[in-house]
């Protein structure tokens, strides 16, 4: 896509209102990386197939790097930066932490991101629903045991909290 | 650019013709646009349009599609993934969750890839596309919409608004299923469709067959559909329609299989998903 | 006295003798006897009056980076292999 | 066996940088930002073999937005030296000319041009507009046909050294090892059954989820700070200042989290280009390479060929081997076929045997270390051939395993002899296992088990630790932590002073704060990093009692330190906190410090169990269930351990079943994609069950062994196995994807 025009954006990201210039040609994770140093989504692959750039766009886990800039005006945006609850992490958070579901920690923000948008869906989440759901994320390090037991275990501290 | 309506898209098209791309999903165009497989100065996002983003059922016409609907609308709805068990297959498995989230039935029929997962789908379930240009719409049958890779029917000032597709009765059942080396995020070695409407007796009413990924286009198999017409639902009988079915596939040899495998999955498929289909159809 | 054993790919210069004993203080010592017995020995496993970039001493199954001044036990086993990296 | 009761070695705490890491804020190379930093963007050649013509930047130069504009031309010439990197050692002017191509390009990807912008998508757009023009030559992409006398040639000056010996005639064989034990020719005479086949590998990539990428600020003064993702930020150093000509002293290396490198991320590919266009723009310069870059552009692993032959009495005993291994080493010389060679008879003890292992370049990218570089391939071949072995002779595969295994002082084809070792716990710890005791019942299923070893590494570490004035503790190490290491050392510091875990703070300095370390890789980092930090501990502890002693009014020699940490001297005891805190109110403060290089390779064995349905219609193989067992020696924190074990054997399935280099017929890859470069999904693998064998290290305080690498030789062997075991098909070919096997399938029906 070639240069443009800049846009004026508003939307809401991590429950606060923001508004940013970008390019059309930009992509929500160039804007929330770039133009916002909300770094915590990653880049790895920039095409939709490793999830690394997870966010919850309107209610739903979509991957940024698919996603304009400029087509997020007025929408409602969540990225890792804004899952845990000021000082407080989130069930889990704490559970990718406490069950070592972590190695390099690259791909964990958008597992956790789409972990998250699949326990508020459903905390009973089973493991075949877990792997199918969070099958467009992909982990290297890990080999999955441990997010997989995360994600059941988070369900049940959200269950236990609730 | 965000057009309001339908009309303003047409006008948009008319002033800048194949220079301008339409945004639904962007799971495809961001991708091709990025990786300079497609170019454009204009992309339209047609996501506030009502007409394209919004889906109806009706006993009387069955679903009305917009272009624009993403797929998770369609599996995440209990009657219609019942009534469309192919289509519900479909949405289910194109890109992970993240891409369903965003990525349309009818944007996935636009990009006319041969391998696409709800194009067969849609043959299957004799769908329609319905095309909005300056002189008003027309429709065209899905199974006719693509004509290439990565082409359609449409004219440069034209657009996909919807995709309509018939009613379904409970004596009818679809499935689609897809062969790829993953269990997910993978593009299809070889897709089929199925649709079977029974009779009260229990035999095969009327069928339709459709195949991905073994040719330039989507395929409709029609004497392999035409086939089963009057037969009992058996493994045999569906295994001798994917035999039919393995005669009009034309596949390519790949990175994800070779024309001889490809050709032997055919028949593998659409014994499956007949059988799914049969038994959807049945219950 | 220490056995170091000649590489398979040297053993054209040893005459086909698989080990040598021989009393070293340190590599050096050792490569230096070799190139006596067998000459041209030195050569194929040294650059510069190292050992080989692309080679390692083992001496009693331990890797050692001191190259030629790596000290030789009375009864060591001193062996020439191939460097390895790891991932 | 190793007894001794410890308080946080073996214990599961929190990792100290696990906060960052979960919420977003750990800062890895693409988050970092400075001021006036520009973007790069790097050209690559579409060819796999050709020579450069010409190169026209103007028109790059001329574009609004750009800073710099460098080609090949501005590297400076570096001699044809070899430079010893602590981990293997590389030639410079190779490493140069793979940063950036001068005459030739030799792979699809190989980087011509670099352009600095101040946005990316304005650098992307000048360098297309660069104009380079190529003739194409032939090229080559198969071991074999590179190996033959009529292929093209990718230096013309290269030629085969055996050990020494230079060939005459130059080749695309930069190496031929040859090794041999007892009398192998004379040892097949005598075999009572004798098994020989012909396996390939195709090229796989290490595939870390982080594309490379780097920061570089090149000062007017003449100092480099580069930030990057590498998993040595010394290697990193040398290799730079090297192939900029340029004193080591003046680089400053500071290593980033890093997003996965199992072998990747130790050859440098963007530092020099990055620091060469911060040199021209006067700005910092960020790079980050594409995700088809990563694939097209850094070190995959070897695709190869090889034959092997085991010979055997009937009572099972195996007494000859013979293998025959050629290994891609990519655009330029310096495989993986050393430790393929040494790897392929290495878990069994077999007097006669004769290697032979060629290191060969062709146009695919340079080959570099990928999780025990070597020994995967190996493994494929001879765990296939013990268990062809077994069932021709009439035993049970676990069985010849244990009979043949090796053990302390059992002789390796390259000559050294094992010390203790724990190929035989491993496999007594399958025997045991709930795994192998349960039967697999149903049809197209089947089981399969196999053998693996890497060697583990020792190399240099160093730590620092600096004492506050509250008793806790500052750690200062040089390791970058790709999985958790930071705490595995900061447990055994923590071990040896008698704290928690969380008294301590580690930190991974950078080149001009930290002690030398070598790279994060061979295995080494939780036994050597850990070592120094255990020395940096038992440091402070020597201090604190020469100390004490003036505090105390008696003499260090009366002051002793127990088990637990606690100086105690004339019926006092006090533990460390207590101690520190005293001296720090009594005027002293204290840095303890170490520096180590352990030589003694930490030998760890492992051994995996898979259960596998196959489709019999598709060929697709779904694993149903999978057990890896290693001895880890002495786990320090199991967790993390199981997590080493877990990841390594996913990425062990994904090399068996899906993932390849496709080559086109122009000798370019069609999948550099993750799509369809297909490592495993979530959905693919089941979970993997652990079992962590502890036979200590004799050569490390708390018995650690290296666990990192081991988990990723078996599977595809193990996989292959139960493959047979289910469809009666033997599988010599990775990956073992749907359309090969369906094939083998199809030609074992017709051949019965």
């Amino acid at each position: 896509m070639s240069a443009s025009k800049k846009v004026h954006v508003t939307t809401t990201i991590n429950k606060e209102e923001i508004d940013f210039l970008c390019e059309p040609r930009h992509s929500l994770l160039e804007v929330l990386r770039d133009n916002l140093g909300l770094t915590g989504s990653k880049e790895g692959c920039n095409n939709g197939n490793c999830g690394a750039c997870t966010v919850i766009l309107n209610g739903r886990p979509v991957d940024s790097c698919l996603v304009l800039g400029v087509e997020v005006e007025g929408a409602e945006i969540e990225t890792v930066e804004g899952i845990a609850c000021s000082s407080k992490l989130h069930p889990v958070q704490e559970c990718f932490l406490e069950g070592a579901a972590l190695q390099c920690g690259i791909c964990t923000p958008g597992f956790l991101v789409a972990a998250k948008a699949l326990l508020d869906k459903d905390p009973n989440a089973s493991e075949e629903t877990i792997r199918f759901d969070l099958s467009g994320n992909l982990c290297r390090c890990a080999g999955y045991d441990k997010i997989v037991r995360a994600v059941q275990a988070a369900g049940q501290q959200m269950n236990a909290e609730a | 650019m965000a057009p309001n309506s339908v009309s303003e898209v047409v006008s948009l098209l008319s002033e800048h013709g194949d220079r301008a791309k339409m945004l639904a999903g962007g799971t495809d165009i961001i991708v091709q646009l990025r990786e300079g497989l497609r170019e454009a100065d204009v992309v339209i996002d047609i996501k506030k349009i009502e007409d394209i983003t919004s889906f109806h059922y009706c006993e009387e016409n069955g679903l009305s599609l917009g272009a624009a609907v993403a797929c998770y609308h369609l599996y995440e709805h209990p009657q219609l993934s019942q009534l469309y068990g192919a289509l519900a297959d479909s949405t289910h498995i194109i890109g992970g969750w993240q891409i369903q989230s965003r990525a349309s039935v009818g944007g996935n029929l636009c990009n006319a890839s041969p391998a696409a997962d709800s194009i067969p789908s849609l043959i299957a379930l004799n769908a329609e596309a319905v095309i909005a240009g300056p002189e008003g719409q027309r429709t065209v049958a899905v199974q006719d919409f693509c004509t290439g890779p990565g082409r359609n029917v449409l004219e440069n000032n034209e657009l996909l608004v919807a995709i309509q597709i018939p009613a379904q009765g409970g004596e009818c059942g679809s499935a689609y299923e897809r062969f790829i080396p993953r269990n997910e995020m993978d593009i299809a070695v070889v897709g089929v469709g199925s649709w079977i409407r029974l009779s009260d007796d229990g035999t095969i009413a009327e069928s339709r067959i459709s195949l991905g990924a073994v040719a330039a286009t989507p395929l409709f198999a029609e004497e392999a559909s035409a086939s089963l017409v009057g037969k009992e639902p058996t493994e045999e009988n569906f295994a001798a329609a994917g035999e039919l079915a393995k005669k009009i596939a034309t596949p390519i040899s790949d990175m994800r299989g070779t024309d001889e495998y490809r050709t032997h999955l055919v028949g593998v498929l659409v014994k499956r998903t007949l059988t799914t289909a049969a038994l959807r159809a049945q219950n | 006295m220490a056995t170091v054993f000649i590489p398979a790919q040297l053993r054209e210069l040893s005459g086909g003798l698989q080990s040598v004993e021989l009393e070293a203080r340190n590599v050096r010592d050792a490569v230096e006897q070799l190139d006596v017995m067998f000459p041209g020995l030195k050569e194929r496993i040294c650059t510069d009056g190292n050992i080989s970039p692309s080679l390692q001493v083992s001496i009693d199954s331990v890797i050692t980076s001191r190259g030629m001044i790596a000290k030789i036990q009375p009864h060591s086993e001193v062996h020439f292999i191939p460097a390895i990296g790891g991932g | 066996m190793t007894t001794t009761q410890y308080r946080v070695i073996g214990s599961r705490p929190v990792r100290h940088d696990g906060a960052d890491k979960v919420t977003g804020k750990a800062i890895y190379t693409a988050d970092t930002k400075l001021p006036g930093m520009l973007a790069g963007f790097v050209l690559r050649s579409p060819h796999a073999h050709a020579r450069v013509v010409s190169i026209d930047t103007s028109q790059a130069e001329a574009m609004p937005g750009v800073h710099a504009v460098i080609t090949g031309a501005d590297f400076p010439n570096v001699e044809d030296k070899v430079a010893d990197l602590g981990e293997g050692s590389v030639n410079l002017s190779y490493l140069s000319s793979n940063c950036m191509a001068q005459q030739k390009v030799l792979y699809r990807g190989h980087a011509v041009a670099a352009v600095a912008a101040t946005d990316v998508h304005i650098a992307e757009e000048a360098a297309k507009k660069i104009q380079v023009e190529y003739e194409v030559l032939e090229s080559v992409t198969w071991v074999l046909d590179a190996m033959k006398e009529d292929a093209p040639l990718l230096h013309d000056d290269l030629v085969t050294d055996s050990m020494g010996a230079k060939a005459e005639q130059p080749s695309n064989v930069p190496v031929h090892l040859h090794f041999e034990k007892g009398d192998a020719a004379a040892a097949f005479e005598e075999a009572d059954l004798i098994v020989e086949r012909e396996f390939r590998t195709a090229t796989v990539h290490q595939g870390y989820i982080e594309p490379h990428a780097v920061v570089a600020d090149y000062n007017e003064d003449g100092r480099l700070r580069i930030w990057t993702a590498t998993q040595g930020s010394f290697t990193c150093r040398q290799q730079t200042a090297e192939v900029l000509q340029i004193p080591l002293g003046n680089v400053l290396v500071t290593p980033c989290e890093i997003g996965g490198g199992f072998g990747g991320k130790i050859t440098v590919y963007l530092e020099p280009t990055a620091a060469l266009l911060s040199k021209k723009s006067g700005r910092p310069v960020r790079i980050a390479m594409t995700r088809a870059d990563v694939f097209e552009a850094s070190g995959p692993t070897p695709g190869s060929f090889m034959r092997v032959k085991l010979g055997a009495k009937s009572d099972g005993t195996i007494t000859a081997g013979e293998a025959w291994l050629a290994y891609d080493a990519g655009a330029y010389p310096g495989g993986m076929i050393g430790p393929g060679c040494m790897c392929v008879f290495s878990c069994y003890d077999i007097e006669h045997a004769v290697v032979d292992g060629y290191d060969v370049c062709l146009n695919k990218p340079k080959t570099s270390a990928y999780r025990a570089p070597g020994a995967t391939q190996v493994a494929f071949a001879t765990e296939q051939l013990v268990d062809e072995l077994a069932q021709k002779l009439g035993m049970c595969e676990l069985e010849i395993r244990e009979k043949n295994a090796v053990k302390e002082g059992s002789r390796r084809v390259d000559g050294p002899v094992y010390p203790p070792i724990g190929l035989l716990e491993c496999l007594d710890a399958l025997k045991q296992s709930d795994h192998w005791n349960t039967p697999l019942s149903g049809p197209n299923r089947g089981r399969g088990i196999a053998a693996g070893f890497w060697f583990g590494c020792g190399l240099k570490s160093s730590a620092a630790c600096t004492v506050n004035s509250d008793g806790t503790i500052n750690l200062l190490e040089g390791s970058t932590d790709i999985g958790g290491s930071r705490t595995s050392i900061a447990m055994q510091l923590a071990e040896v002073l008698g704290l928690e875990a969380e008294d301590i703070n580690p930190q991974v300095g950078d080149t001009d704060t930290a002690g030398y370390t070598d790279v994060t890789g061979g295995s080494r980092v939780t036994f050597a990093t850990g070592m120094a930090a255990y020395e940096a501990g038992r440091d402070l502890q020597q201090q604190m009692r020469t100390l004490a002693a003036d505090l105390w009014d008696c003499s260090a020699d009366d002051i002793s330190v127990g088990e637990d940490g606690s100086f105690s001297a004339g019926g006092k005891t006090v533990g460390f906190k207590e101690l520190a805190v005293e001296l720090f109110a009594a005027g002293e403060h204290l840095v303890g410090r170490a520096t180590v290089s352990p030589e003694c390779p930490t030998n760890g064995f492992g051994a995996q169990i898979a259960d596998v349905e196959v489709d019999p219609e598709t060929g697709k193989v779904t694993v149903l269930r999978y057990t890896t067992i290693q001895d880890a020696g002495k786990a320090i924190h199991p967790s993390y351990v199981e997590g080493q074990l877990q990841g390594g054997t996913v990425q062990g399935i994904g090399w068996a079943l899906n993932e390849e280099y496709f080559y086109q017929d122009d000798d370019t890859m069609a999948n550099a994609s993750f799509l369809d470069y297909r490592m495993p999904t979530m959905l693919d693998v089941p979970m993997i069950d652990t079992i962590i064998v502890e036979t200590g290290n004799p050569d490390h305080p708390y018995g650690v062994r290296g666990v990192g690498e081991t988990p990723i030789v078996p599977p595809p062997a193990a996989l292959a196995n139960a493959i047979y075991n289910a469809t009666d098909t033997r599988m010599t070919e990775l990956p073992m994807s749907p359309p090969k096997l369906w094939k083998a399938m199809q030609a074992n029906q017709t051949s019965e």
